[in-house]
């Protein structure tokens, strides 16, 4: 198990520096301007000097290589440097710096993080929670009522785009019964019953969004896998040995059926990091999802790469993990 | 064998003559969320194909004294604030995103099975093409989309004319980044059938490696290509009307649901029809082609369908 | 508790349909046994003549729908099965009477060790704490043969080879002390060494435990060597029953009698052709009204096709269902 | 059908070799191989059948994979009528397909669910014949007849028929070329007792028609004692011995092949109740990790000092009978095991 | 449509400012917090870096100019003791130099005092060749800058200044502090962020914390000059969403006090407004949503010469053919679906201030289908079998492209349709913003390189005047391949007239003499076969009733008066 980790992460490193390069590559070609949201006022000369300071004017590979080692060197000495309090070097090292804020990337993707772990992340985890029950219920009762109305649940989750429900709760909760805020304030703190108490307030909506999708997804997996097991052998061994149907679900099936079910949850991780643009948008949660919108939409390729490759890196990441997740849930596999 | 009386069927549980196929169909049918999709789903083809001639207004004419009218006879649907009818510009855009769903999910498909099954099959393949979708997973699809536009547009637009060259280039992009996940699923499949005994048997005849993906690998792992078919349509439709939300996507004058709805937001209070209808044109056709995908999986699996 | 000789298992007229598209099929059209303590009764026939069905349905494990019992009686000590609760019938499942299936490679959940999975119905029905259930799996598990029992607790069963894996079943159903162990085809899996092996296991439980087996296979040589009663089955119906000897010496069915010359042997002179049995056994949409072997047999006549024959004994518990005589060749009087 | 040494038997294997690698660590080091097949030679005559026997994981599926060439052998010489086909590629080694072909164990498995009995039977004549439509079509139906499956059941799926016919599909599927040689791989193992007399009269019967030569690899004892000329016995990827039918099973020579029909339950109370079992201990050991010396000593029950340590030669015994085993190793067998002297043997 | 009518920017201005109440400041920081929606969120906090107006705005809360604009479009004092002019000797004769008086015991937020060396800084750090200055245009001509006295800081222009007033007046270049930017000069300006994002300024608020693109966090400066300044104590200014969720949130919900562009659809903001809980507040200033009509041909078949001067355009050279266009647009029915009280109709191409607005064009107010069928006929385009315009076999057929965005969207819709009316036939394209506005010589889609026939954008120009703006029409601004596709002049029109009159206004001292110069270009952009004026667009802003003293400002920041907002009681 350990070798095979270990051999996937060796394996990892050329292909995160391909994907790196294509990522660079890809944004390069694009035709996005940094100073395309400049008032139409700035003349061109002026616009020019502007991307000229941004380093636009240097070669694709210098560029390139400039990021590598800003991305790779600065950026991991710089964030040790502030964990552990040491000083390494005289400390004046170029980092990755955003055209559009002027400030380091990896700060604001560090700001950006709590309220997307917030909504996105505890979205992803409520329906996680609300996904594994239901599809384990709806397995069991195949094609009974609490089936029928669980695929009804998760196909209005998987159909209705987030755009909409969005919208359609803010004009129900937060227009016409005025319970809910439209607006994330990312600036509340939670101190007491009270902040707790509108914190809630605030992450309800977007929460239930994007919970609604994901537990639309995952619960279908769960099914499909709970179906796949209940008809195995192993579970008429437990029901001859007496045990509950309870123990028989819970305890025999349920922990078979959660061996590709976790998988999926893990590879679903990255995307709790890639944010949800559009829910953010409309809620404005302003997470790693809008700053990546607004980050392309200003043509600020700095923190456009930066935050695609961190994306990347996750997924290769998370790839790995459900297998090897894969192997620790299921005795039979042992990677070697 | 002298003795040998004529072999009777085996008589499954069932009279004899079903095959394989009216099996499936049998199961199918007998699912009442898959036949209830699939009825839904034909009359929205049937409205959105006929749709102009039974409600032959054009979609794109603005009759500016009608602007955001309530549905009547003249406007079933209502109009929009510049006084386009959105029942013709529903039927029109149902034939934009019923295409867009349709052609970026073959493409999809397609990509998707060639780099399941070559993974799959081939072992020294498989490492390459498993990183080659993470890195198609970890591309952001807007700068994509950007680049993709600015490198073909003209050239596509010369081809094939402005609407059919960004309708193919949304397709493409739609389809190019939407196969990982058929990729996946399709290589696991094939890692278990190509152990099976069937294809060794078609080795020991001599049949070469590409036949046997053909032949033997290819029909069996239909059932979770069907079903990623299904599910890559509502995929699509909906990323479709995601790039609209986004504002890219196809020209203002060429509507679609998703930019029908996400035009029509802002208007929810004002001219509620306006969302309603592309709203539930979408939510019914991802609705009725998932619940057919739902079908067709119960159906094609052997083991639920002895139940 | 009983210490007779008394049936510990007693069947009687027992009934089990299946509810299908097609309609329902009849798979187990009245069958009547018993199980006396420290019995083993072997019960052989063709797949899909109701063998491993009518066992399934005694403790209710077939998935219902669309498995359903609809006449009969199950009587385990006494007392009436059908009439218990859920709850009841679930002590009696692992605890009183014990299973082992025919596939070891699929019975035992894969990801759970083999030590947690014998222990399971121990704490459960024997209401032991934790310890004491994990010495009683070590023993359980050195009693069926399999070395370094204690440590080999927390393996998994991949680790184990499929013989080893039948063992670990074996264990499992005896892990109570049942009364009665049901082992559904147990060997059919396994090389001819390793059922070798697990038969001496059997018999030597048998010996020590005094425990009631019912025996399901299709292997009729087998039968004869660790069988004390056989029962034969077709259709849902127990075709011939009795005695191990009576009925290898003695056989009275047309259909055991095919059985039996299908089976070439490793002794006994080359036949130079080997004797087969056309057809298959029918899959009953109705309860059987004449004899379902009628359309296979040979000696099948009139009678056959109009009246299904009822189980006549023939003396010394020796009993069978057909209407022709293998002593005259003719119709049986009855 | 006996041994008739002036004829050049139509396959010849001699010292075959199937060793699958391990590989380990974290840069995919071979860390050593699975011996499936060690050293294996035995020949079978034209119109004959070769029954091989053994425990599950001892390698007689390998071996008969191995000839067919679905493997790539790691040594060894496989010669078809004289032709050496351990060696050839591509083209070459799909030109001699036709000559040898296979009956799989799982009749279910080995056939495609999605395709018809008809195109399964045919698909060996689109891989090497080019025969038209319609001659395609009779030479289906004529295979059809001649295992004895209703013509009229051509355009049906596999999972509408009954195991036994299944397995039909399978031997028409491996007659349409014409074989000289089938390998039988277990073709009896997964069916009904009543089913297995069928396929095996059905086999035969073939066999004295078409002048078929059989390799039929299965476990089952009294079905390879009724159908086999010759049976050879393999123990963890090894010959233990090999020998006519009806000496071999009157008389076993290896400890092993002894065990092996002793186990054999009759139908017949009275012989099993009279019956001295041997039964052996435990599980055939890992073929990764092969005990040394003579394989088999870890459950002999005869085993002796020098099995630990001297792995065993294949010895001619006369009457076509060949044996590994010390235990007939003339030169050694007046010598006792407390005064064996190492290398006298050999 | 009614709301527009009753309420126009001044009226809405005079309308808080008689339901406020008397504005009694009793002391700094009584009112609580004032909550800001920028949906377009705030990066940075100083213009020279700045990516937009809305940093812009948000900058203009706590670093100030010398002078700014009021509502009116006039000079106001801020930081000076007041306006310097030639009549006052602040400005030298020779228009060469402009002298600026700083107010007594100003203050930096920090506390220490603000010297003219701060000015002299503010000039250095912008012309650094390497800093990359985004308001680098508003010192151009600038020789030297100098502090004569701590208080006194003079301007030297290379040339005569007929309106000296670029340098440091105006939201986009206010004074910043010498000690906190001292080391962010040239190449290291980028870097400076914490300067960059928590400037010290003289404004009413200065940054608490900064979150980029998300919430800027504010309070009220300890040393602002006026101590009964600002009434808030703390200030937010929010960003994200689009503009009519941010209408919601002040108009429907009244959860924020102030929403900043809220360019809506008329109907929608209308109906928003009808909850009665805030109002919508505009102003005009320069900002004209115009038709630039491609004077070269665009077509692809020329390749590397596509859309240069090399090919003029086959036919929008001719002014009866634009002039048809332009008849057949109905500008009403464009303001009321897209613009409603933010939008005028104009057929001028300088639609403010009112002093240099042309009188001499109105022909263009009135739709006249068929005064535009009639110019068609005239230049030749007769109808062919489809419905489509042709003349020597050549079809009257457009390419119509503009950027991404609704109200622009139904504006092409309508266009086209009345377009086709008169048997003209348009392809509708439009580019998603970042690459249309951005001037990247490698995209085809910019609006520089207009490889279309017509694009559709609005612009404006800072202040009141205008020369700079109409410079951009001189033949040496074409862009071409030789440029790097640079240069303000998209239509590649041509004029020798023009370009004499744009001379004579370099030389034009004086508001009146200058206005008369200015309206004479106008005529001839206008009536030149090169743009098409739609729609004169103003600012629109959504306030909450309860927030008072906005004054909403077309010509500066939105918030340049936010030290004298307060809560109505």
């Amino acid at each position: 198990m350990l070798t095979y980790t270990l051999r996937r992460l060796l394996f990892a490193i050329p292909t995160l520096l391909v994907i790196s390069f294509i990522i660079f590559a890809l944004l390069d070609l694009s035709p996005g301007d940094p100073t395309a949201n400049l008032p139409m006022t700035i003349p061109p000369e002026v616009r020019e000097k502007i991307r000229e300071s941004l380093g636009l004017g240097q070669p694709f590979h210098i560029r390139y290589l400039l990021w590598m080692q800003q991305f790779f060197i600065n950026e991991p000495l710089n964030l040790l440097e502030k964990w552990t309090g040491w000083t390494i070097g005289d400390g004046n090292r170029l980092r990755v710096i955003s055209w559009q804020t002027r400030s380091p990337v990896v700060d604001l993707i560090v700001q950006r993080l709590p309220q997307t772990l917030w909504v996105v992340g505890l979205a992803y985890l409520i329906g996680v929670l609300i996904a594994i029950p239901l599809g384990v219920i709806s397995a069991y009762r195949q094609y009974s009522w609490i089936d029928q109305f669980a695929t009804l649940f998760s196909m209005i989750g998987f159909s209705v785009p987030t755009f909409f429900t969005g919208l359609a709760l803010i004009v129900i909760f937060s227009v016409k019964l005025q319970w809910l805020p439209t607006i994330y304030d990312t600036n509340l703190r939670v101190t007491d019953a009270h902040t707790f108490w509108l914190q809630i307030k605030q992450m309800i909506m977007p929460v239930s969004v994007l919970a609604l999708y994901n537990a639309a997804q995952i619960s279908r997996y769960m099914r499909a896998a709970m179906l796949d097991n209940l008809s195995q052998d192993y579970v008429r061994t437990a029901r001859a040995k007496g045990m509950s149907e309870r123990s028989v679900l819970l305890v025999h099936v349920l922990r078979n059926s959660l061996i590709p079910v976790v998988t999926v949850i893990a590879l679903g991780v990255p995307t709790i990091f890639g944010g949800a643009i559009i829910t953010e948008q409309i809620f404005r949660v302003n997470g790693l999802g809008q700053l990546l919108i607004s980050g392309i939409q200003s043509a600020d390729m700095p923190l456009v790469q930066t935050l695609t490759f961190i994306f990347a890196v996750l997924i290769v990441f998370f790839n790995l993990i459900a297998d090897v997740l894969y192997g620790i849930l299921d005795p039979r596999i042992r990677y070697d | 064998m002298t003795d040998a009386a004529a072999p009777t069927v085996a008589s499954g549980i069932d009279t004899p003559e079903h095959s394989l196929w009216s099996d499936v169909w049998y199961q199918f049918r007998h699912h009442r969320g898959a036949m209830a999709g699939v009825v839904i789903f034909a009359l929205i083809v049937l409205l959105v194909i006929a749709g102009p001639w039974i409600w032959n207004t054009d979609p794109t004419y603005i009759d500016v004294k009608a602007r955001n009218a309530w549905p009547s006879f003249a406007h079933p649907m209502g109009t929009d604030n510049i006084g386009r009818d959105i029942f013709a510009q529903v039927i029109q855009g149902g034939r934009v995103s019923l295409l867009v769903g349709f052609t970026a999910m073959l493409i999809s498909l397609l990509v998707g099975t060639l780099v399941g099954v070559l993974a799959g099959y081939y072992r020294r393949l498989d490492g390459i093409l498993m990183r080659v979708t993470d890195l198609f997973l970890a591309l952001p699809l807007l700068p994509l989309l950007l680049v993709v536009i600015m490198l073909f547009r003209d050239t596509l637009r010369a081809a094939f004319g402005p609407e059919t060259g960004i309708f193919l280039l949304i397709v493409f992009i739609i389809g190019i980044t939407s196969w990982m996940n058929t990729a996946r699923i399709v290589r696991g499949d094939v890692l278990g059938i190509k152990e099976r005994e069937f294809v060794v048997a078609a080795k020991s005849v001599g049949t070469p490696s590409r036949r046997i993906i053909l032949r033997h690998i290819l029909p069996n792992v239909l059932s979770p290509i069907m079903v990623s078919a299904t599910l890559g349509i509502a995929n699509a439709i909906i990323t479709e009307s995601a790039l609209s939300f986004l504002g890219l996507g196809f020209p203002s004058d060429f509507p679609t649901w998703g930019r029908l709805l996400f035009d029509g937001a802002n208007f929810m209070t004002l001219t509620p029809a306006r969302v309603i209808w592309p709203g539930l044109a979408i939510s019914m056709t991802v609705l009725s082609i998932n619940f057919i995908g739902d079908g067709l999986r119960d159906a094609l699996d052997p083991r639920i369908r002895g139940r | 508790m009983l210490d007779g000789p008394g049936p510990v298992l007693e069947v009687s007229g027992l009934r089990t349909v299946f509810a299908t598209r097609g309609g329902s099929v009849h798979a187990v059209n009245g069958v009547s046994f018993a199980v006396a303590e420290g019995e083993i009764l072997g019960v052989v026939g063709e797949s899909g003549s109701g063998k491993s069905v009518t066992m399934m349905s005694l403790m209710g494990l077939l998935p219902s729908p669309p498995a359903e019992i609809v006449g009969g009686s199950i009587l385990y000590q006494g007392r009436e099965v059908r009439d218990m609760s859920p709850r009841e019938i679930r002590s009696l499942r692992g605890g009183e009477i014990g299973f082992v299936f025919q596939d070891p490679m699929t019975s035992l959940n894969p990801v759970f060790t083999v030590g947690f999975q014998i222990m399971e119905p121990i704490r459960k029905h024997m209401g032991l704490s934790k310890a004491a259930a994990r010495r009683r799996a070590a023993e359980l598990l050195a009693l069926v043969g399999i070395p370094d029992a204690r440590a080999r607790l927390d393996d998994y069963p991949h680790q184990f080879s499929g013989g080893m894996r039948q063992r670990v079943m074996i264990a499992m159903a005896l892990s109570c002390d049942p009364k009665v162990l049901i082992a559904d085809e147990p060997t059919t899996a396994l090389d001819v060494t390793i059922q070798a092996q697990i038969l001496e296991i059997v018999r030597e439980l048998r010996r020590r435990l005094g425990t009631g087996i019912v025996w399901i296979t299709h292997d009729l040589g087998l039968v004869a060597g660790i069988a004390d009663r056989v029962m034969v089955m077709y259709a849902g119906l127990v075709v011939e029953q009795g005695p191990v000897a009576a009925i290898f010496s003695r056989t009275q069915h047309p259909y055991t009698r095919a059985l039996l010359a299908t089976v070439p042997s490793v002794t006994e002179g080359r036949q130079a052709r080997l004797r087969t049995i056309e057809g298959q056994p029918p899959i009953l949409m109705a309860a059987p009204v004449s004899c379902p072997f009628a359309p296979r047999c040979r000696h099948a006549f009139d009678r056959c096709h109009r009246e299904n024959p009822p189980r006549i004994p023939v003396g010394n518990g020796h009993d069978v269902a057909c209407w022709w005589d293998p002593a005259t060749g003719g119709a049986r009087d009855v | 059908m006996f041994d008739d040494p002036a004829r050049e038997p139509l396959l010849r294997v001699e010292g075959l070799k199937m060793h699958f690698p391990i590989y380990r660590g974290v840069f995919r080091r071979r860390a050593g191989e699975v011996r499936a097949v060690d050293d294996l030679s035995f020949e079978i005559t034209a119109g004959e059948t070769l029954g091989l026997v053994g425990e599950s994981g001892c390698g007689k599926s390998t071996t008969g994979r191995a000839i067919l060439r679905l493997y790539e052998p790691t040594a060894g010489s496989i010669r078809l009528e004289g032709r050496e086909i351990a060696t050839l590629e591509g083209g070459a080694l799909r030109a001699i397909r036709p000559e040898m072909q296979m009956i799989f164990q799982d009749p279910q498995a080995s056939l495609n669910p999605r395709m018809t009995v008809g195109s399964i039977i045919a698909e060996p004549l689109d891989e090497h014949g080019r025969l038209s439509r319609s001659a395609r079509r009779a030479r289906v139906m004529a295979l059809m007849d001649a295992v004895g499956l209703n013509r009229s059941f051509v355009n049906r799926y596999p999972h509408e028929f009954s195991g036994g016919q299944r397995q039909r599909i399978g031997i028409a599927r491996a007659l349409a070329l014409n074989p000289k040689f089938i390998v039988c791989d277990e073709p009896i193992a997964a069916l009904d007792v009543s089913i297995q007399a069928q396929v095996v009269n059905l086999l035969e019967d073939l066999q004295d028609r078409l002048g078929l030569t059989y390799l039929f690899i299965s476990h089952d004892l009294s079905m390879v004692r009724h159908i086999a000329d010759r049976v050879a016995v393999m123990y963890l990827g090894r010959l233990a011995e090999i020998g006519p039918t009806q000496a071999l099973f009157a008389r076993p020579l290896h400890p092993y092949t002894e065990a092996l029909i002793s186990a054999v339950p009759s139908p017949d109370p009275d012989a099993e109740a009279g019956r001295k079992r041997i039964i052996l201990k435990g599980d055939v050991p890992s073929p990764a990790k092969p005990p040394a010396g003579c394989v088999f000593h870890t459950r002999c029950p005869k085993v002796f000092d020098r099995c630990r340590k001297e792995v065993p030669q294949l010895l001619d015994k006369g009457d076509g009978r060949r044996v590994a085993c010390h235990l007939h190793d003339d030169s050694v067998v007046h010598v006792r095991e407390d005064v064996a002297e190492p290398g006298a043997a050999i | 449509m009614k709301l527009r009518h009753l309420l126009t920017g001044a009226a809405i201005a005079a309308l808080i400012a008689t339901t406020g109440g008397a504005p009694a400041f009793a002391e700094r920081g009584a009112d609580g917090q004032v909550n800001l929606l920028y949906w377009q969120a705030v990066s940075i906090m100083t213009p020279y870096l700045s990516n937009g107006t809305k940093d812009l705005q948000a900058a203009s809360l706590v670093i100030e100019p010398l002078a700014r604009y009021n509502e009116k479009g006039d000079l106001e004092p801020f930081l000076v003791e007041d306006i310097p002019t030639v009549e006052n000797g602040g400005v030298s004769k020779d228009l060469l130099t402009i002298t600026w008086k700083l107010k007594e015991g100003l203050l930096w937020s920090d506390g220490t005092p603000v010297t003219a060396d701060d000015a002299v800084f503010t000039w250095q750090y912008c012309t650094h060749p390497d800093g990359g200055c985004a308001q680098i245009s508003n010192f151009s001509d600038v020789t030297n800058v100098e502090a004569v006295d701590p208080r006194t800081i003079r301007i030297t222009f290379g040339v005569p200044k007929p309106f000296p007033y670029g340098p440091l007046v105006g939201g986009q270049a206010p004074l910043i502090q010498k000690a906190q930017f001292a080391d962010c000069l040239g190449p290291k300006a980028p870097e400076c962020t914490k300067a960059n994002t928590y400037p010290i300024g003289t404004g009413p608020f200065r940054v608490v914390d900064f979150k980029a693109n998300d919430v800027v966090t504010l309070e009220a400066n300890p040393n602002y000059r006026d101590p009964s300044k600002p009434a808030f104590a703390t200030a937010v200014i929010k960003g994200g969403g689009d503009p009519a969720s941010a209408a919601r949130s002040v108009l429907e919900t009244g959860e924020y006090d102030f929403a900043w562009n809220t360019q809506v659809e008329p109907e929608i903001l209308a109906q928003m407004a009808a909850a009665g809980k805030g109002q919508i507040l505009s102003a005009f200033g320069t900002l004209l949503e115009r038709l630039q009509v491609n004077q070269t041909d665009p077509d692809p078949a020329l390749g590397a010469e596509r859309s240069t001067v090399a090919h003029p355009h086959p036919f929008l050279t001719d002014e009866r053919v634009v002039k048809a266009l332009s008849l057949a647009i109905d500008r009403e029915i464009l303001v009321e679906t897209g613009y409603g009280e933010a939008g005028r109709a104009t057929c001028n191409f300088i639609p403010a201030p009112d002093l240099n607005v042309s009188p001499n064009n109105d022909w263009c107010l009135k739709q006249d289908m068929e005064g535009a069928k009639k110019l068609l006929d005239e230049a030749g385009w007769t109808e062919g079998s489809d419905g489509v315009r042709e003349k020597d076999g050549r079809k009257l057929s457009i390419l119509y492209q503009t950027s991404t965005n609704s109200v622009r969207q139904a504006a092409q819709a309508l266009i086209k349709q009345w377009w086709n009316e008169i048997g003209v036939e348009v392809e509708l394209r439009n580019i998603d913003g970042s690459v249309f506005f951005g001037s990247d010589p490698g995209s085809p889609d910019t609006l520089q390189k207009f490889f279309a026939d017509v694009e559709m954008y609005a612009n404006e120009f800072d202040g009141t005047d205008p020369e700079k703006y109409l410079g951009e029409w001189t033949c040496g601004e074409i862009p071409g391949p030789d440029t790097q596709w640079q240069g303000g002049n998209t239509s590649r029109w041509c004029n020798a007239d023009f370009d004499a009159a744009l001379a004579e206004l370099a030389k034009t001292a004086g508001l009146d003499g200058r206005a008369k110069v200015i309206i004479k270009a106008n005529d001839l952009i206008v009536n030149s076969p090169a743009v098409i004026p739609l729609v004169h667009r103003g600012r629109l802003s959504a306030a909450v009733n309860s927030l008072a003293g906005v004054k909403m400002n077309a010509w500066d920041s939105e918030l340049w008066n936010a030290a004298d907002w307060y809560r109505a009681k």
